[in-house]
């Protein structure tokens, strides 16, 4: 019985951390950093912690890769890294012996960014998905792809007859679009007879899955981020001669938040344990993280916005961005409703 | 009981109806539907002819060039003018007629009133609002800004933040500590202050949605007359007090208005995404249909009250908050429909609004964005919801105060930001 | 332009609700003090305010019988209000002339207690009724009627064919049920070859929406009451050497009820006047009284027991006496969720 | 990482189950399917049971009679007790063994220990806890009970509240006033107190589900031996703390298991009524399963910290806000599936219990508004929602306390009822 990070990650956790805390400003580069998610894929191994060491990953397990997303979450990164992992995620799963040797490499090592051109599980509905395999071309445009301006690989759903396969993709024109997100910025991509490299048809529940736990992850990273800002502030912010945070209205609200920050903690820690085991449990411990994760990132992000008062709501302050990027996660993957449904549907309710 | 408005009203509501008709520009939709850069000058032609038409000043009597409109006939006109999407005035019009104007009728020397009242009229003086401060939000009497007397001059040092309307304003009104060794509610003066001088810097504030709405403004050793003083020296609190009183009395109805007509795109938006079918979306779009009637009855109680002439006590507190939380909910209920449209909003925005989308705004994701964004600073700014509550908590349900810990004078308390 | 109470209005409810407090007990008589009903309709009319004088009514209009309600709704004075006045607009909106001036004029002056055999709206659905007609008689058992152990006169839906009319009864057998409701009990009623006169199949909708009105009405009362009772405790209830309505958790949770009760005050004031005046209004304005005066009820029941601590969950205290009130006239017509059901599809959602 | 037990844990589960395969009752189904009335009687059965097994006193080294289970051990009985619905020993185990006799074996004279200890094991004295007072309860420290010495006795005046088992009990332990001059939480002494004596009057609470779980105690010269203090005179509140960090330290894991229990009966309720295929309905029912993952998955992430020697924190907080909030939500999702069911509810209640029902409680209307009273109780015993929230703020979050207005001597502080 040994359910808390052991010491390894807990240093790892601190050295990414404060890499990030010199390194990372969200305001960089128009949300692409480059240069930056160079150095967190040859320095920390970021995009292929559990990748394994073969095709040029870190051999460790989602545990460890959820810890760095949770970090980038916390510093609201400008990189890569969803588009990126998500991509590398669904190559390592379906993809057979010659795409991943072909595929990964050059992504974990953070040569090549990556980009899933799926926003939602209803982007693989055969009766909406945008792209269309014909022989070995594919052509279509899928409006939002995060990351997808910055992306060299893409792994795009494709109609297959009446299947939905996806598919690597080199080929590809890509046009930025404004996005609420401004460290996650998104693109539409276009295919226009692309060569395309069919994955497996898997288990693309399980992918999507994984795929959870490590938005999970970032989403929890930014909620934890927010609230200890929040908190930082009602220390030193001192209205009436006594700092806002002696008020019950704003500590019984961070305490509220606290629950609910330790609650998503718990639940992202036990489903990258259940994605690392892969265990059955991560069927229900996977839509319960997103949510958890998701309401309580949108939570402490609007709760920070409040309790900085004016200040935390200009351009300047980096409250927003925190708020920006939670109603985003918590999109993508789809709704809070969506993941209760899904765990419904799987409990047998 | 009875909802109708009085024949009277309703032959002035005609009379308003038949103006804006011939006034708006042919095919008008609403100020939304303007391009955002074509705005301002819209609004400045607009005001215009509001003044040539006598619908300015609408509170003040007519002896002071106002419009001397009875209190139901400033309702209605505001319920049309809502109604229309067209503004009630300029930018600084809300601070210049609703709140200086009616402050200085009621607590302004003759000399004031003669010097300064025509020219809010005509629009040569417009007025912002010196109130807040870095360290003084939600504890405005915690305000630092100075001014010392300096013979026949004030001389003023210290910041201003979050003024409407600043940068297009020439005059400021100023709440500034004049005796430190007071307690921190006392030793507080009303100031006027011309901004057209160097003492006086406007810096905007952009805010998360990208616009800039609000100011700071910096006072270095700026001055103003020694006689500028409204309510006393040492009474700028009780004056500050009374000018609150005056915000959108007219106001009262129009908050329905403009919640009920967004809602209605809401539920566009909803049935254009074909989500008025999924129960939990119905369920909260009738949560907010509620919400608004509930508005709307509040609205005519209230307006009942302003005929009867009784005072509103903490219902403007209540107002604030219900029409802010419920703004909150409503918005994230948009992103809720929107889902992952989110991520890359599309379309126009809804321009520089604090509250709900202006009438003809495209009912665009971005819109919608820019209402999710704007919407989480309704219960941040006039008085917080923290605020609200406390005043609600002490002044309708009498329940007891904090302990206070600011009770001495001014210069001991300790400064706003610490560690 | 007069959306307020008159003088006359504050008065009548300044008497009755004087006259309550020397009179009405909540715990007395097993949930039915016949003798404070019959007082209070001889002395203050209250069945029958909004019915004609020429049944016997008060000739006023739902708004005073409103008021009647909710100063009941305040006092949990323990009289068969609900089932009289439901019954007695039934009989009011439905009945022939004969009917009404048979059953009216008894009912109103509080000799013969009346009982409506309807819990929600779904009571109405033919596939679900349960008493049906045989000729002139009818039999079956209706498992909830709200005071109908102390009824006289039953208004019961009933099956004609295959559609369902509502019948005036008078020989029937309840048996009082454990009710969670102390102060207004409910019964089963069974019929057996039940002698019963139909009323007119009019619009069921409208009589649905007025009941639903006064039910608001109701659970208004008894919402102001429990927050008058918190506020009133958290004034005088001393830990940490304060008040504990200094406190900001207390006082801004009253306040944030004080908020929904007015939103609540005014909701039925104006859902009264639109039944006054017959209002189309009142499609819409009955159903958002009805779970805005639920909600608000319920909330302030819950949160007068967590202000008053361990002694508000005693048997001793009142609290759960309002909990239990406000709980059952949620549930009462149906939930405040079916309420936002009506409304949304009433306005074309 | 890894969440298995350790493979002695499991051994020792297996034991366990065998245990209670041959001991409790044939056919049984946990004691919710037991008449009320029979409960109390099987309960001292049961108790007999587990002392002949050596399974009570799970915590206390062996040398004073206890099981000296080790802390996984004490884990794993309390997960198969809890699965099996068998209690875990009498009434006042939990105030005897639990937490009187592990503060005694760590604050306790020798001499109390071999008087006391061996006496609580043999069930000869049940203790019961004197604590909150009507004027003293989130305010513990403002207790007003008061004892004085008389030569080699405390004389003992004050009355206690909220005593859990006090109708039970033969001893309690007392916290009074013993020197009012001193600031609140000094001048305080933990008294042991025998309760056989005329100075002493029980009196049961009746609840607003209609049960007695809690007593009056009412001490008017009471006496007890000089020598029955634990912790020293005036280190009372000291004491008090150290007890209540042995609060089911062994039931760390067993939040979950109930609760999840528990739900799956509400999901049965909800399908048996159709309304699983109600969208509002499954999304309470998912988040009501979520949050029961989450207590599961903190009940493991605790059992860690508790084997590593880890110290909990503001865990205890935490755990006590989610379950007695969830407690409430999942009751009021209850009532929305009962719907007018609620009215007249129907079949067995669900007896004198303070949280989740117990394992095999009918699945009835009545068992579930008995849950739905309970819960209303669950925010406010042991620590209220908001004193929880303070904890959670101040310790966890580090957040600055509200200023304090009882620092001074404890006889100059205001009496607890006022106007």
């Amino acid at each position: 019985m040994d359910f808390a990070y052991d010491a390894e990650q807990d240093q790892f956790r601190a050295s990414i951390r404060s890499f990030l805390a010199d390194h990372a400003d969200p305001r960089a580069a128009d949300g692409h950093d480059g240069l930056l998610w160079q150095r967190l894929c040859t320095d920390f191994g970021a995009a292929g912690l559990h990748a394994p060491e073969e095709h040029g990953g870190g051999g460790f397990t989602p545990v460890e890769t959820a810890l760095v997303l949770e970090e980038l979450g916390r510093a609201l990164a400008p990189v890569p890294a969803w588009g990126t992992v998500a991509a590398a995620e669904a190559v390592l799963r379906l993809g057979g012996a010659d795409v991943r040797k072909e595929v990964l490499p050059p992504l974990l090592a953070g040569e090549r960014i990556g980009a899933l051109a799926l926003v939602t599980e209803a982007d693989l509905d055969p009766a909406r998905v945008p792209v269309r395999a014909d022989g070995e071309t594919l052509t279509g445009t899928v409006p939002v792809v995060p990351n997808g301006h910055v992306a060299d690989v893409l792994v795009v759903p494709a109609l297959v007859g009446d299947r939905v396969v996806l598919h690597v993709v080199t080929e590809f024109e890509a046009e930025r679009q404004d996005s609420l997100d401004l460290t996650r910025p998104v693109a539409a991509v276009r295919l226009t007879d692309a060569p395309g490299t069919p994955l497996d048809e898997g288990d693309l529940d399980r992918l999507l899955d994984v795929l959870r736990v490590l938005l999970a992850a970032d989403l929890l990273g930014t909620a934890g981020a927010c609230l200890g800002a929040a908190v930082a502030y009602a220390h030193t912010r001192v209205q009436f001669n006594r700092p806002i945070g002696s008020f019950q209205a704003v500590k019984h609200r961070c305490a509220e938040l606290a629950v609910e920050l330790d609650a998503a903690r718990a639940a992202v820690m036990f489903a990258a344990l259940a994605a690392a085991e892969d265990s059955p449990e991560l069927a229900t411990a996977a839509p319960v993280a997103k949510f958890q994760a998701a309401d309580t990132a949108v939570a402490c992000a609007a709760a920070s916005i409040q309790i900085h008062g004016g200040i935390g709501f200009t351009r300047e302050h980096d409250a927003h961005l925190f708020y920006r990027r939670a109603l985003t996660g918590a999109a993508l993957l789809g709704s809070s409703a969506r993941q209760r449904e899904v765990l419904a549907s799987r409990l047998g309710f | 009981m009875d909802i109708t408005y009085p024949p009277d009203a309703e032959r002035f509501r005609a009379r308003i109806r038949t103006f804006l008709a011939e006034n708006l520009p042919a095919g008008w939709a609403g100020v939304g539907a303007l391009p955002p850069d074509e705005r301002a000058e819209f609004a400045t032609r607009w005001r215009a002819t509001l003044a040539e038409n006598g619908l300015v000043a609408v509170s003040w009597p007519k002896e002071y060039g106002g419009a001397g409109l009875t209190d139901v006939e400033q309702v209605v006109l505001a319920e049309e003018l809502a109604r229309a999407g067209a503004p009630s005035g300029g930018e600084n019009d809300g601070f210049g007629i609703g709140m200086l104007g009616n402050t200085l009728i009621q607590l302004g020397t003759e000399e004031q009133k003669s010097y300064f009242l025509p020219r809010i009229l005509s629009g040569e003086h417009r007025w912002c609002q010196g109130y807040s401060e870095p360290d003084a939000g939600s504890d405005l009497a915690g305000l630092r800004t100075r001014a010392v007397l300096d013979g026949d001059e004030w001389v003023i040092d210290g910041q201003k933040i979050w003024t409407s309307a600043g940068h297009t304003a020439n005059w400021i009104f100023v709440l500034a500590r004049t005796d430190p060794a007071a307690p921190k509610h006392k030793g507080i003066t009303f100031l006027l202050v011309p901004m057209e001088q160097p003492g006086v810097e406007v810096r905007p504030i952009v805010n998360a949605a990208g616009h800039s709405l609000f100011n700071e403004v910096f006072f270095t050793g700026a001055r103003t007359r020694a006689d500028l003083v409204v309510g006393g020296v040492g009474g700028g609190w009780r004056t500050a007090m009374t000018l609150l009183g005056f915000e959108r009395g007219g106001q009262v109805t129009t908050q329905a208005i403009e919640f009920a007509r967004d809602l209605d795109r809401l539920v566009e938006l909803a049935r254009d995404r074909g989500l008025t079918s999924d129960p939990r979306i119905r369920d909260e779009l009738a949560w907010c249909a509620a919400r608004v009637q509930v508005m709307r009855y509040r609205g005519l109680r209230g307006l009942t009250a302003l005929l009867q002439g009784r005072t509103p006590g903490a219902d403007g507190a209540i107002s604030k908050l219900v029409w802010s939380e419920y703004f909150q909910r409503y918005t994230e209920l948009a992103a809720e429909i929107l889902g992952p449209e989110l991520l890359a909003p599309t379309g126009p925005g809804s321009g520089e609004v604090l509250r709900v989308a202006e009438v003809g705004t495209p009912n665009s994701s971005r819109a919608w964005v820019d209402e999710l964004l704007y919407a989480r600073a309704g219960t941040i700014y006039a008085g917080s919801s923290q605020v609200q509550r406390t005043i609600i908590g002490e002044q309708l349900l009498g329940l007891p105060r904090e302990p206070r810990l600011d009770g001495g004078p001014f210069a001991e308390i300790r400064p706003g930001k610490g560690a």
